[in-house]
């Protein structure tokens, strides 16, 4: 266990919603726990409904990320709001909560290239679907703004499979050498679709990987959001003052399957993980900790729980009242100006569709 | 052993299934896996989980871990592990969990799997196997839909195949794990779990490198593979209504291309129609083209049409039925060939 | 700023220096990297060793070591560090040390650098070049000498260029450079140096997308690019003793291919020949072969000839000048054309 | 300077040829110092021949291994006669001490596929010449010894500026998972071409890494044959106790340029590297260890030195009249049957070459 010593899960509340240590006192107030606790609702809201429309077949198929919104909340909201986000497919709660368009999200799971891009006023790339390729993006968007002489960041998210990819290695590497302002944020959730850590490394943790590049390893619980939040602006702080990059790994839970065309009953036992969440649920922390803290106030959560159902209702019902796809899309964006195949191409298929 | 076992053999023989695509390709892959202890199977998820189409479900419980490998999330890697086994004596089996994810790979198969015969004089060959679904049509997300094939076929060392039905995909995976240099084994994830047929319980192989005549006809050749060969055919089976006889060819393999069918059929015909799901310039259908030029000029009635994908990236689901081929674009190409 | 200044400009205007292709490629660097600051260059010892074939001579002490980038020895890390840095308003070009070692980056381009602009509807666009020297015939050990351009000619988003002589070569390079989208440049190493030519000192560019007319003539058309434009030439020559005039064209551009002068040339020879020392299989001459079948095939009076490289990969260098094309075989294509 | 005390530089022999510690005593038997100077000797002597034939213009472009003899024939002699040997193109030493043919070693500097493989009976494979994409065979080599049940083991061989490349990342990650029999045995001669160490990575140490992968990481001087002999020899063992892959760093000094193509005095300071070398020369350090033991015999090094000497002379006539090239190996060995395309053109090629 020597890994795990050297790179202690850093906690700030504990699943009970008991404070770890005073130090953290500061990080803690009212306001800040009702906006983390209202984000969290709010992506779950959102996921929940995401998977309800998939079953009804309304939408395609959908990735789901329940126990995994306090890793999300709490990183994307240590960003400053012209730093650049560079999610996966599972972090669009991340997207959500940075500011991503709730309108879009819902189309890009609905196989419209439209909702592609989170946000047209946030630098939230869209989501990489290709394992691992957008942490070299990360480091290029953060050496342009060193170029440039900014003051920005960049975060690139991933997954523990994303660590056995050659890029996950090249754009850490090259973010090392040029201390570039980036943050590779993993969250590990022991699973790459059915293959548990254990198969996919033979290292004790994530965080430790950061040895082979010279950089800082934080080892957090990812279903604590303060800590979370703290890791990451930490980690932002370094980036800002020219430090270079940091790996965080935010250890989580993912509740729920794969996407929802997994059955994670295949390769591991849903019920152990349900009972787990009992505990564990960084929702439910949240809850316990403003009891405990007695700063509970039923009337505003379920207010608040409303205001966020009345949003995702209106949201659905744009993203299926949403103009029919134009198959134009698909010519109109390749080059600034189509080449005369494409062109070709796209009046052969009008004039068909014409038919 | 099933190869030393007469009695199940004899029986197997006369024993077919109603298999679907992808239970053929499982079947194939379990008929390897039980004569050939030098197969080994190695991919993301194809454990405990079967494979996240289940084309190897139920083969770790049979033959172990040791023979099916969940490898961790590195194509680059896992291929270039295959390379050193097949270096040293094993057939392995690898699959990409969907061809758009090859492309890590990319630089392992360009400079390694097609090229370690010819370096080494023969010394060492790969006898692999890289199998891979593609395709649209699926609703699958971005970069799970690529028809990648011709960034293949132009890669002297490796053959590519590409089977459209149940009997030719064990046939021919079966023909691919023996065949002694390395195979990119193409599945169209469309056709996986669209229609059944008998596939035989024995082990039986389909010939690399040759087409084959789904429908026979007097009037255009059609040359398709993989998920367009039933585009093709209905296509033949509407323009039959209006009095013109299309013969089908499914290619089945794209390198080596069978040569000898496609002139045979254009000789005959004097019209050529290429169907393929991949952009239209660079495609395979260029190479066809070609062909037809260098065997059957003088038989040519009208330009050979092709009938592709378009040239931009697969698009999102909500509209790839408008970038793939359908049997309304192919008819069209068909009247343009008969009407030129 | 040179920008700026006219005095410079105008001056500049009218001189000239006798640049061989690299001397013209160092000097389309220069010129961006003086004209523009969001040009910045990355690649492995492209800095205080100036490139192993001194492309890069001189820029990073003139420009900083800011601009001119010595990367980590990681293709695919560098290519999609210029993918963040273009998204965040860059335009960076990056160097391969040598086309067959483009492969690790794969990946970053066939789903990065050519989908952006689609995936994104042009909200984010990618202006970077890829610059890789190719080719065959310098006596380069193995994998030094791939001609992979089909690899990328299939590949929607991004385009492909190759020029073949230095005025060429430094118009075609800023061209590429200001081009909004993702740009491959193909210099052909064995043209490094062999000849000079008068190259304006001042910033102009050469049209992508459009071929020339190398030499005119009535009896054969032949296409070729790069390296092979010099050889299509010296068969030309050739054959004008023997009383036959061909027409060279330099494609330059590989996708977008000009289609215009292909059409044009061959409806008024009615014979083509298309000269490349990539495998012939899957190559870039079996699109152009179609691109005459779909535009021409009423005025050919022959099939098309196809001088290539062989379906093998490219051979160490005792074979390598059997591997490619000769004057010779182009003079065989073109008299079996004529004879046909 | 952490680092490089967690992973302090292995010596046995230092450069002024003394034991740095007796518990080594027994390493250094008089026949095994004579038969490590007699191989470093030999290599240094074709090497030489090699960057001779390459200025007068008999060989293609050569890569001089000139200081990582050590490296190259301490590592080499490890090895079991049945293992696995992944050289680069600088390891043509390793080849040739581990049983690699003088007369393919040459053939290959000419240009001639017939010498790409060093041995026809040792398992040495062609130098792999894309940076890192050895390390992933050397792992799958070692697995399939696993499966066979075998005791064999796998070494690939591969430089500082390859650790950049996703495939070092993949080739030992997928080994430590499979715990597979194979030793990764850097040379850090601290440049890529011109690109020195510190653009390359921001680890202090390349024996680091091995934390990434939860593997023991080894840093040993590589100019000392017994150090690296003996780190060699303890990572084989490892691996065929079934405990895994071992990194090993060997840090070495390349006298010459990266090939006879390059001018290293465009990077960096020539002449210092010649001082350099008067003292960290490994076949001097030999010389001065045999002085300090008084087993120094002038005649047998003298003797030695000729035999070496007419051994390469030997080859090299040999490589001259070896038969000239025929065209048609490029076509037979694509496939185990040629396909009808390389067929045609094969028959289209001689025929034209009959003219
Ligand atoms: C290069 C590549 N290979 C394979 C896949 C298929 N795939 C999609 S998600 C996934 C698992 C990723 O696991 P992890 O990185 O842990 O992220 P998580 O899904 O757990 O959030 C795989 C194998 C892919 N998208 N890209
Ligand atoms: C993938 C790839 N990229 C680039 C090259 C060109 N190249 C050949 S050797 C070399 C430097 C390798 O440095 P290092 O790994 O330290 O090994 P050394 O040459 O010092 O022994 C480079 C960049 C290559 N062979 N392969
Ligand atoms: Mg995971
Ligand atoms: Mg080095």
């Amino acid at each position: 266990m020597k890994m795990k010593e050297k790179y202690p899960l850093m906690q700030i509340v504990d699943s009970s919603g008991n404070l770890v240590s005073g130090q953290y006192e500061s990080q803690l107030s009212e306001e800040k726990i009702k906006n983390f606790f209202y984000h969290m609702t709010r992506l779950r809201t959102y996921d929940r409904r995401g998977k309800a429309l998939q079953r009804q077949g309304r939408i395609g198929t959908y990735v789901p990320f329940e126990g995994q919104e306090a890793a999300q909340v709490g990183s994307a909201l240590a960003l400053d709001d012209n730093d650049w986000m560079f999610p996966t497919y599972r972090d669009h709660g991340a997207a959500l909560a940075f500011g991503g368009d709730l309108d879009r999200l819902l189309l890009y799971w609905n196989g419209r290239v439209e909702g592609a891009l989170p946000s047209q006023t946030k630098r939230i790339l869209p989501a990489a679907v290709p394992i691992a390729t957008q942490l070299p993006h990360a480091t290029g968007a953060a050496m342009a703004e060193q170029y440039k002489g900014s003051n920005q960041a960049a975060i690139a998210y991933f997954g523990d499979g994303a660590t056995s990819e050659g890029d996950f290695h090249e754009g850490i590497n090259i973010a090392s050498v040029f201390k570039a302002p980036v943050v590779f944020f993993n969250q590990n959730n022991g699973y790459a679709i059915s293959v548990p850590i254990e198969k996919q490394m033979n290292s004790e943790t994530i965080a430790q990987k950061a040895v082979a590049y010279g950089i800082p390893g934080i080892r957090v619980d990812g279903m604590d959001v303060f800590a979370v939040h703290l890791a990451v602006q930490e980690a932002l702080e370094r980036a800002r003052r020219g430090e270079g990059p940091t790996l965080i790994e935010a250890v989580v839970c993912r509740f729920g399957p794969h996407t929802t065309a997994d059955d994670p009953t295949k390769y591991r036992d849903q019920e152990k993980v349900e009972k787990m969440r009992e505990e564990i649920d960084p929702i439910v922390r949240l809850e316990r900790l403003m009891k405990n803290k007695n700063i509970w106030d039923e009337n505003w959560v379920s207010q608040m729980q409303h205001e966020v159902e009345v949003e995702v209702n209106d949201a659905v019902e744009r993203m299926e009242n949403h103009e029919k796809p134009d198959p134009s899309v698909m010519f109109d964006y390749v080059f600034e100006d189509p080449t005369w195949s494409i062109q070709e191409q796209k009046e052969d298929l009008l004039e068909r569709s014409r038919f | 052993m099933v190869m030393t076992d007469n009695r199940i053999r004899e029986q197997e023989m006369f024993t077919t299934n109603s298999y679907t695509v992808i239970q053929a390709i499982n079947d194939g892959l379990k008929t390897m896996l039980a004569t050939n202890k030098k197969v080994l199977l190695l991919g993301e998820d194809i454990g405990v989980n079967g494979g996240v189409f289940r084309a190897t479900e139920g083969l770790q419980n049979e033959f172990g871990d040791h023979r099916v490998i969940d490898t961790p999330l590195s194509e680059a890697g896992f291929v270039g592990t295959a390379v050193g086994m097949a270096l040293n004596g094993l057939s392995p089996i690898v699959e990409i969990q969907f061809l758009g994810f090859i492309y890590p790979a990319y630089e392992q198969i360009a400079t390694h799997v097609s090229r370690m015969r010819s370096r080494t004089l023969g010394k060492y060959h790969l006898p692999m196997v890289i199998r891979a679904p593609y395709g649209a049509g699926v609703g699958a997300p971005e970069i799970h839909s690529d028809s990648a094939e011709a960034l293949f076929t132009h890669m002297p060392g490796i053959k590519v195949v590409c089977p459209s039905n149940a009997y030719d995909a064990k046939g021919l995976l079966i023909a691919s794990v023996e065949d002694p240099d390395p195979v990119l084994f193409l599945e169209p994830m469309r056709l996986y779990r669209g229609t059944r047929q008998e596939v035989p319980a024995n082990k039986y192989s389909v010939e690399l490198g040759k087409g084959t005549y789904i429908k026979k006809g007097d009037d255009v050749s059609i040359f398709a593979w993989g998920a367009m060969v039933p585009v093709a055919e209905k296509a033949a089976i509407d323009m039959k209504k209006e009095g013109y006889t299309c013969e089908v060819i499914d290619l089945r393999t794209l390198y080596p291309l069978d040569k000898e069918i496609i002139a045979e059929s254009v000789q005959k015909t004097g019209r050529a129609i290429i169907v393929h799901e991949a952009h239209g310039t660079g495609g395979v259908g260029s190479e066809i083209t070609s062909i037809i030029n260098d065997t059957s000029f003088l038989y040519l009635k009208s330009p050979v049409e092709r009938v592709t994908g378009f040239d931009v990236p697969v698009p999102y689901f909500a509209i790839e039925h408008e970038y793939l081929p359908t049997p309304e674009r192919v008819k069209k190409a068909i009247k343009k060939s008969i009407e030129f």
